[in-house]
């Protein structure tokens, strides 16, 4: 079996964790990606923790308003019945446990619910910006990475080896191979995609990988 | 944006059960749910938690009530975490006879409790009460050469809240001096009922003039 | 020489202790007298914790609004340039030092600058509501009252017996018989009020009582 | 309401004095007042304390530059107090390089310290960096079980805010998500200097709809 990245599918199984009403924060980059795969019938509110709930598509050429942006400085819109805030107020949307889910990339995570995605020290340190926040303060955490680094090495790991995000605050693992729920020191695996099986899973992963009794093919 | 139900001050009181505890904004009276308050007291639920500014006013000589006067009258609080009782002699009586706990906090203190367990915070660190009564039982720490009380988060089961003005999907609008606790309780509760005077369209509040963003409120009630 | 109660006295001379721009907060009673008092050239921005700056006077009857009162459920207006804001915003306006001065009344005030205003243990338990951030907060801490309780004891005291409201804040006492800055162990005299003299009121009042070297007679 | 001066930029700028801590609206770039800012670029004042979201952008190839960015390119920072730099190589370069020291706080940590100086709190107990390196050096604290980080509140000199408009005593309503850290940081600084892109007639915002109460403005800069 070869592995071909996928991000599309990550994007796809996540947009369907989330229900009608939930509040979520999507990252920059893959998880922004989610928005686009949510089933009509599902309306969730978008926050964006530079100050804003109802976050809408992004605007039409020359229609960009220069005071309406989002947490990665790229204009955007907002729907009817969205709100601004101050800073203090978006974070405490999402320290306070307000926002239902939070989907963002990793670096690395391993199987006791530890993220790494903000620092390689001596090489990138952008800092955390509202990531040690919202991994902390969100009801339900999901890391979406693509499940292999460039080097062909897990990203799924038995401990991170770069600083921590957050500490046993991840909840769910989305990569192209499978969905993981995190749980007692191991990746359980819920969901695999094919053309993956979980033994391969296992045999491909660098940490403590258990396939799940219910564990079933999800198909996108 | 989701729509949120709208219930009635009846169906509201029912979200109340025995032994929560439960936020009430306003202040002596003034942006109190006074349709929830009445359809609570007409309920009976007892034993409650009382989070407010105050115990409201109950002056039985000039016939002048408000807030959640009506409720202690009741006796349906068995606790009260009030920064002031002083116009309403009733919850002092409970006090006094042991009927009802009364704890008194500072009212800066009070906001910013709330506001801690709205926003995640464990707490925070406060001058104020340092040196007074206030401080017992508190862990007193230094920050600058400057000694603060840790005040922690004070977090209840369900907000009662009151505003002017709500959209379908829940954002509110406070009026003038009847915003006072209201906005912090919609953040600190795990279920919130806005009681307001009118409901617009959503679309219709613009999103800069939001007080209360639609996301922390359940429930609205129309006044 | 016989002691007449003058509560007008008080307030006026308070009202030339605040400046244009300042920032005020005068409690209820005795210290909203102050209002009535002050320069027609000096402008001051009254603050009321329930959640507003921009104080202005009673309303006519029948133009009282239900939403807007001050902290002591009594209808008020708001001047235009006045805000509204929420407890937590009105207590960091307090308890941030944004309050230039607050005057407020005393059951008892001692040398120490410690002050006893909320509380007569047994007896009277109204719950200290805004007292204790505004004593703890404000720039500037004056006390307003009367000299003498009803039964002639000073209110001025060694050392406070009541519960404190707060501890060492008290900058300035105004009584009905003159002005004293609260220093090192003093209520030092630096106004006194005719027909009362230096001498008897350091005679009259059971805490130590310094005669500042600048001491003179205030008339109002 | 007594009136606040209108000054210019340049003027604005001479009340930044070499050493100060200044904290400066904005996230990365929106809502940041680039008037005062490009001043103080002008008037080269050196040995600054930034507390600010981020560097905001320096994106030398796409001719793209915004906010405190032209600042950092001076040097005119010994020390930067943010939470991003991701997108200011420049920044990250005098990191690496020893020039200046950078302090990276969590969003959310940093949102809360500057508001606990401009409330008078000694500081927050936070949740948010607990088991990472943020803890390092930090006092923590068990509260209801849970364990939290001391983060202590974050005062300046001087404010350097942006907003949508201004009345001529000083309230300030902001626009859309420019609103950002400027609200927090006209509380917690000394001096604070607003521009604005419309001043408008005192009496002609509605005191409901006041993001900023004219209290915490000392001066106005018409953007």
């Amino acid at each position: 079996m070869e592995y071909q990245e996928n991000k599309d599918i990550i994007a796809k199984r996540i947009a369907l964790m989330l229900k009608s009403g939930d509040v979520v924060n999507l990252g920059i980059g893959l998880p922004t990606l989610v928005a686009n795969y949510l089933p009509k019938d599902v309306v969730v509110n978008l926050q964006s923790e530079n100050g804003l709930i109802g976050l809408g598509p992004a605007p039409e050429k020359d229609k960009e308003d220069k005071d309406l942006t989002n947490a990665g400085a790229m204009p955007v819109t907002i729907l009817p019945g969205g709100a601004f805030f101050d800073s203090a107020t978006s974070f405490g949307i999402i320290r306070g446990g307000h926002v239902d889910a939070t989907v963002l990339g990793v670096l690395e995570v391993d199987q006791e619910g530890n993220l790494a995605n903000y620092k390689i020290p001596g090489k990138m340190v952008p800092g955390m910006g509202g990531a040690m926040d919202l991994v902390a303060g969100s009801r339900v955490v999901i890391a979406a990475t693509t499940h292999f680094e460039k080097s062909g090495a897990s990203k799924l790991k038995r401990r991170c080896s770069l600083p921590l995000t957050a500490a046993h605050e991840v909840d769910y693992v989305v990569t192209d191979l499978g969905l993981f729920h995190v749980e007692n020191g191991a990746f359980v695996l819920k969901e695999y995609f094919a053309p993956y099986t979980p033994a391969w899973i296992v045999e491909k992963t660098d940490a403590n990988v258990v396939i799940a009794p219910d564990c079933r093919q999800f198909t996108a | 944006m989701t729509q949120k139900p709208i219930i009635t001050a009846a169906e509201a009181a029912k979200l109340v059960k025995d032994g929560m505890t439960v936020h009430v904004g306003g202040f002596l009276g003034c942006g109190s749910p006074e349709g929830i308050i009445a359809a609570l007291a007409a309920q009976g639920t007892k034993n409650l938690t009382l989070v407010c500014n105050d115990t409201a006013v109950l002056d039985q000589k000039n016939g002048r009530e408000n807030g959640v006067s009506v409720l202690v009258k009741n006796k349906q609080f068995s606790r009260m975490i009030v920064s002031h009782i002083g116009t309403n002699p009733e919850t002092q009586r409970q006090m006094n006879s042991g009927e009802a706990q009364v704890d008194l906090v500072p009212q800066g203190t009070l906001a910013e409790r709330i506001r801690a367990a709205g926003c995640g915070l464990g707490g925070v660190l406060t001058p104020t009460g340092v040196g007074t009564e206030v401080e017992e039982g508190k862990r007193k720490l230094e920050v600058g050469g400057r000694t603060y009380l840790l005040e922690e988060a004070l977090p209840g089961d369900i907000a009662l809240i009151k505003a002017k003005k709500a959209d379908k999907a829940g954002n509110l609008v406070y009026s003038k001096t009847a915003r006072n606790f209201n906005p912090l309780m919609a953040m600190a509760c795990k279920t919130v009922v806005a009681e307001v005077e009118e409901i617009v369209e959503i679309g219709d509040i613009d999103p800069d003039a939001v007080h209360t963003p639609s996301i922390f409120v359940d429930y609205l009630v129309k006044a």
